[in-house]
């Protein structure tokens, strides 16, 4: 379809902007704009109905199942978007007086007492904006402490597994840190033997999700927890999987001693096509005096964004941190209120379900019972007919389910990663199933139909590498050269 | 029960094709000395009804824009958020999906994505934008790390007129991407560019602000110059509502322009979510972080789009990509596309023209000292005589916020308010400041 | 400009193609004395911008059930709507769609309505449902409509606990159909139905309510078989929100159910626009009002969704039509349709329940004299022994609207106030009111 | 696609209503349920994912262009429906008292006001919920007032041309009166020396839209209007074709002393699927005393809901109308302002841009510049390649057109009528201009086509005969018999 470039006509526009009746003012004439920027210009019918057809050729859990390995697409209750929207939530100026902010303050001061208890920690920032952001907070945070006891220079070390998640590894860098690749042993855990031999006075920490990004839960924890804390080092705890544990076990406990949660994921917030999301961290009590400023604090009945911490690391984001995240996180975790533990049972549930129904056509690499994702291998597909997970995926989506997370984890090859989350019903988990045995059918009696998949969208498989190639990553005006 | 599907009936019969005898046995493998063993310590269940009370009365008490008037900017602006944008964010497909991996499932967001870039790169002059970063001090950060890949050089130079929070986050990530900060005094409101282009000696990169913190004009092109000369990739921090008026940030040598995208398309929300915006010359492609969409054709030559160079990226480069970023801000972004078309050339051009007046009237109608007598732009800053919070409580109290208190972040200005106007302020409003800054023993020869 | 298209090149290259020189050339054929000759006498026209802030100030001058706590029903109720509801009629596909003339363009609405049909059907006991009248008080007079081409009768009987809007309406409508309306008096609140019997002779139909105009549960199925025993169609008017709880009149006789749909689905929103439901027995299809939609197969044998039973609408039959109707309301049906499928039975039954003893716990509480001493359902009448305006007026001094004042309806009912309880209400609510009502000094020993 | 009912599962649902810890209270026995009606029951997730799907089955204005003749399909702001979401619209209750329910009455004034303005009349009721019920008040109130003047025995008749739309003579019958027909002439206006011959004593009024619903002017107004007020008779103008000459020219002014305003055609509402509406009836101050109560008034500052109405012929609908639709009508006129006969302009200019490219390729049965609609005929089509008005609307969907009005007005033969309006851009105009003659080039070529379109929707050519037969109008449950 058209791009909105493509639909525009000089002289159309959708907006009227009220002439204050006050005398124009000037501009230095070298700092004035010499063409005006190309945004398009049409009415707002037009307007409206670009949008709305660009919506119809995207998918998201409104239109159906979705089950992204590794991003917890749970359905968005309606009823926060509508609180988000609340004049005073939504026009409140980030600059306004805490006086005249105490609803939000008060809702974000809850927001962090709920974080708390759900993973067992003593302190939480919500000025993360992301998951990631949190893992370089975290890791800034871990230098902070390390510095305060003058052992920053000695321990660069951070030790990952092979089977994380990107971000890990390329936070680690951007924390100045050293990585150092840690084996997973032949029931998905960390090979403790090879961690042993890993783990010194130059480390810093360990960074691993749990349960680990197979949708296994790490059975030596205990025992990794004490040679990290024997030697010194802290625990980082990846908490976008934390949808699995919820009331269930926690991090803390466990004996970590930094997280990041993913608000976006755990918490039902809206994607948005990539985002927004929230990566707010807790920290045990040792590393609370390094949180960013402002936290909220509490006097009494009054709050307060408290900004004199002299040992904080500074700022990561703007403000308090993306405050609608936080409107629709708290909302969602008040609707379950105690009983948040069935909300993981759920995920959990519904992910074994699943994997019960596909382990015997798919290949499973570590077969045991998996926690609110699992991780199949369409090796054997492979093998057999020359279909990959690739052509699985796009397959599915002619059977309208979003594809699974594919090629990741890395360490499983042709690897499917499939999260159905708690609010799917077991129709829709039993219509996936189907879709998948019938690919597998399918690969066998008739390969070309996946390999040309997908039928039914308004593309099929973009050439990746002529874009990469070509690099036109904006739209180009007839009358440029 | 409320968001799950899930009956008795379904549980068992999914529990015995599982082939366990409880919810509890899907557990095993956790250590029962981690186990939590009790229930959450959290307050009951709400229903939507309840909910929606309770969340109604914490709303109750912010005092939004909406309830005073606000003359409050400082990086955030209350500018209008047309109901277009709402209806277009509130579209289930776009609300509701993540990030396209699966260009067959996501065109929707993908092309709006490549408009969106294309709308930023008109706005800054630059060659390639990304799919937008968290806000628009993050984007600062990111630019460092560019920088750094594209230069080789460490050192970090920032304009003293740069966002303090813009110029905190990059303090706080600089030592990890080892990096080293150095900030570049203002003299009466702006940069020297001689002192700049001293500083830019051996940096990576220069970011300085247009407007300036103060709303104040730099002599952008000349701060740009400085830093080139040495070298030194030279950033702008632009607010994209002043580039209908403004020039183009490439169009006066910078490598890369870089912002806040709150004022154009988003609500307040206290602070976000908001998108930041990162744009560069082409050169800078490789280097970028974050999501980057792609023109491309499909299997059938169809014209298709998809993300590009993610050979950049963590979840292949892993260690040594250009950035951690995943999710970002996208919603946000499709917001400020909704927003920018929306207006279309002519209206940016006459919200900046429009804004700037009023702040001119207003300069002009309250007649007070400027702390800096330099043009600005649809922001600046007043010396009330009397330390500034007095001053904006005894407004506050008549339900006018005059602006924001400065001083807090610049060490001399305690008695300075920095007065924001946007397309949304009228005459009336102005005079209604002028009247409360009166009673406030502020400009008292200024009723006409 | 904002909702057009039209450029100056639009418009020149347009008038050549129509072969005019001017606009003004197209309105040739209107007589020259009759054109305008001047402007419109309309205040200046508003940007987006002001016409929010104007709006804005008129909404604000608007005392809503979220500014004071209201007990105020008398038709209308403070359900809570839950945010689906506004989800659904967002989307633009449903919004900005008309009549489903085109069913191939149209399955969505069509598939809606059916399932709404379902669930009148359903609530009511009834056979078939239309699609939606334009509110509580019109499907009153649709029936009597109904009723006369079904029974060649010409008699219309009204009990007198028939909400007074409706009864308005119908006396308005039934001369032009040549029908002729006759009341019955309630005793203590009630309708006999002895005296019903003698009413009903000859007569086209009866329409009752229930729960009454009082709150109070008339022998509804004593009053459907004392019409049906002369012969007239028995019409209930419910309210859909008792209809977890209370006996279907499909299931006591009745011929017609109808009612308002406003409480199950719809905002308050001043009185309109909501739905109004008319459903009925299997025999009387082909002489309801307004548009019915059938299941039927397509081209290919799929199942499909088409509007049915044309050949009653005035489209075909022009003045033979069984009714006039054109537009209808769709959209507020299908908020009724999307609030029912949040509910479930149980939803509405726990809605139903919970509500009535919200008010039986209110009617404990306060202590009052109640105007009859009958069962109710989640609403009542009480005697305060002062004026009811009076007392209304000083506990809205304190944020409290204690209920409607029906004395305005029924004479002798001055001192009267009728108070409805919803889900939305708490124990801690109905605790304020007893506490404004005893200021104002009503029910003073009730106080616990 | 399923139906909810058929998505339903027993214990399933997405609502929880707070428990008010107050003991259950009694329903007398015989009273009581006694089975409960089978609502669906799913999850919210489950029943967004309907309604969303069951929208993509669904084609609206902002899907697309939308020239459904008579209907005035044009964009709805997207800012009305922030408006009627404020709170203070919202949520108030009807019977709020005047006092705190200003806002909404100066508004309910201000559109009174301004609707007089735009027709010449003198006095508006807002109370009617639709166009129909405009009409049925409005003879009701000419009823009244010839009862008032001891008429209503005498004049029984109420003239209607064979143009009209149906509900005009379904009105009439509803009112009690009797029709009589009157014929149209050569150039499309009502044949004067046919009227002249049907008005006299016995004639209570005339009732027509003008323009026409051939979308023509009608040239003798003039004399049509010294026939019917010299026999005593009053003059009915039906609003639905306000569009085209908001400003231009005033029914008031043309002599009609009733009419009724279709808000939702002229002032953009949205039109839901089949409403609301708003059928608001502008009187002559002859009239005034007989509108229905309440009507808005203002005493200085002050407006309030005047119930004493004497002479009222009573209530037509609850309370004053439907308010949302005022909020949106009110709001649509002031963003137009003084310059209002624009929009008019636009919407006439559209019709004949249209009417000019399809002049050639259909028939024209009455070929004069058009006002904001023309009427084409597909009877050469029919004769020649046996292609219908109904094909060639089935066809237009392929071109995802929404199709215009067909066989309507009547006296046209395979009659299309289509109405652009004034938010339509031009390159929409020609796109859809080229479908319409490329579909006269298939009816000759690939005729098949034709008949056997739509090809791209979800069903095709629904069987209206079968429905009728079975009468299936709801849901059977399985257990049914
Ligand atoms: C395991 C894991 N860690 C970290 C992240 C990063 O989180 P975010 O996308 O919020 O930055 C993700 C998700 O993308 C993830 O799946
Ligand atoms: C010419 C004409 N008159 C009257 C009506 C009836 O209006 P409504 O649908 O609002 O009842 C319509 C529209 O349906 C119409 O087109």
């Amino acid at each position: 379809m058209k791009l909105i470039y493509e639909r525009s006509q000089e002289g159309r526009r959708a907006s009227t902007i009220p002439d204050p009746g006050v005398e124009p003012a000037e501009i230095p004439e070298h700092l004035r704009r010499s063409a005006p920027p190309r945004l398009p210009e049409l009415a707002e019918p037009e307007l409206v109905r670009h949008f709305t057809k660009l919506s119809t050729r995207n998918f998201g859990i409104d239109t159906g199942f979705y089950p992204l390995g590794s991003c917890t697409m749970k359905y968005n209750p309606r009823v926060n978007e509508r609180l988000v929207g609340l004049p005073g939530f939504r026009d409140l100026h980030p600059h306004q007086d805490d006086a005249d902010a105490q609803g939000a303050l008060e809702l974000m001061w809850r927001l962090q007492e709920i974080l708390k208890e759900i993973v067992g920690l003593d302190a939480v920032t919500l000025q993360p904006a992301a998951g990631s952001q949190g893992e370089l907070t975290g890791l800034t945070l871990m230098r902070a402490y390390f510095r305060d006891r003058g052992e920053d220079e000695q321990r660069r070390e951070i030790v990952i597994p092979d089977t994380a998640h990107g971000t890990n590894p390329a936070s680690v860098t951007m924390a100045g840190y050293k990585l150092v690749r840690v084996k997973v042993d032949q029931r998905g855990n960390i090979d403790l033997e090879d961690l042993r031999g890993k783990v010194g006075p130059q480390t810093a920490g360990l960074m691993i999700t749990n349960p680990s990004t197979l949708g296994l839960f790490e059975e030596g924890i205990e025992e990794i927890e004490q040679i990290f804390h024997g030697a010194g080092a802290l625990l980082y705890y990846d908490g976008a999987n934390l949808n699995a544990v919820c009331g269930i076990t926690r991090p803390g406990d466990m004996g970590f001693d930094v997280l990041h949660f993913n608000l976006h994921k755990t918490f039902s917030q809206p994607h948005g096509g990539g985002g927004p999301g929230a990566g707010s961290v807790a920290v045990r009590d040792i590393l609370e005096p390094f949180l960013p400023a402002p936290i909220v604090a509490r006097d009494g009945d009054a709050f307060r964004l408290e900004h004199d911490r002299p040992k904080s690391i500074g700022r990561v984001r703007g403000f308090g941190g993306p405050f609608g995240v936080f409107v629709r996180a708290y909302a969602f975790i008040r609707m379950w209120g105690p009983g948040l533990r069935e909300m993981s049972e759920i995920a959990v549930l519904n992910a074994n379900y699943q994997l019960a129904q596909l382990r015997e056509a798919y290949e499973v690499p570590y077969d045991r019972t998996c926690m609110h994702e699992f991780v199949l291998s369409a090796r054997g597909l492979k093998r057999e007919y020359g279909a990959t997970a690739l052509d699985v995926a796009k397959r599915l989506m002619d059977y309208d389910f979003h594809p699974p997370t594919v090629y990741f984890p890395l360490v499983v090859p042709e690897a499917l990663m499939i999260e159905p989350t708690e609010t799917e019903a077991r129709e829709t988990l039993d219509e996936f199933c189907e879709a998948m045995l019938q690919i597998v059918r399918e690969a066998k009696e008739e390969p070309e139909v996946l390999k040309t998949a997908p039928h039914t969208r308004p593309v099929s498989r973009p050439d990746e590498a002529y874009a990469a190639k070509r690099l036109v990553v904006r739209h180009h005006f007839d009358d440029e050269t | 029960m409320t968001f799950t599907s899930l009956t008795d009936a379904d549980r068992e019969a999914m529990l015995e094709t599982i082939g366990v005898s409880s919810i509890e046995d899907l557990f095993a493998d956790i250590p029962q000395a981690l186990r939590l063993g009790r229930r959450l310590d959290l307050e009951p269940a709400l229903s939507e009804i309840e909910l929606s009370a309770h969340m109604s009365q914490l709303a109750e008490r912010n005092v939004h824009v909406g309830r005073e008037l606000s003359f409050l900017g400082a990086g955030m602006y209350d500018h209008y958020v047309p109901a277009v944008v709402d209806a277009v964010l509130q579209r289930g497909e776009f609300l509701t999906a993540y990030t396209p991996y699966q260009p067959e499932m996501s065109q929707g967001v993908l092309q709006a994505i490549f408009e969106y870039q294309t709308a930023i790169c008109e706005l800054t002059g630059m060659d390639v934008s990304n799919a937008s970063g968290y806000d628009g001090t993050t984007v600062a950060a990111d630019a460092c790390y560019v920088a750094k890949l594209a230069t080789g050089r460490t050192k970090v130079v920032l304009a003293e007129t740069l966002n303090p929070q813009a110029r905190q986050v990059v303090r706080t990530f600089a030592p990890g991407f080892g990096m080293e900060v150095v900030e570049v005094p203002h003299h009466d409101g702006t940069i020297d560019p001689d002192e700049l282009r001293g500083a830019a000696k051996d940096a990576a990169l220069v970011i300085f602000q247009q407007p300036n913190v103060f709303g104040i004009l730099e002599d952008a092109p000349a701060l740009a110059e400085a830093a080139s000369a040495q070298g030194a990739l030279a950033v702008a921090h632009v607010d994209p509502m002043s580039l209908g008026v403004l020039e183009a940030p490439g169009k006066y040598g910078c490598a890369m322009a870089i912002g806040e995208g709150q004022p154009a398309g988003n609500n307040l929300s206290y602070g976000g979510p908001h998108y930041g915006f990162l744009a560069a010359r082409m050169d800078f492609a490789r280097q970028l972080p974050g999501r980057i969409v792609g023109e491309t054709r499909d299997r059938h030559g169809a014209r298709a789009y998809v993300l590009t160079l993610q050979t950049r990226e963590q979840h292949i480069r892993r260690e040594k990509a250009t950035s951690n970023i995943t999710s970002n801000q996208t919603l946000l972004a499709l917001g400020g596309l909704v927003y920018l078309s929306w207006l279309g050339p002519h209206g940016l051009a006459e919200i900046g023209e429009r804004s700037h007046a009023l702040a001119e009237h207003a300069k002009r109608r309250l007649g007070l000292t400027l702390a800096f007598d330099k043009p600005t732009f649809r922001e600046f800053v007043v010396r009330t005589g009397r330390p500034a919070r007095e001053v904006i409580d005894e407004c506050k109290q008549q339900g006018v916020h005059p602006g924001y208190a400065i001083g807090r972040d610049y060490p001399g200005l305690d008695d300075a308010i920095m007065i924001a106007l946007t397309e949304k302020r009228t005459v009336e409003e102005i005079d209604r400041l002028a009247d409360v800054l009166q009673a406030a023993g502020v400009g008292a020869e200024a009723r006409s």
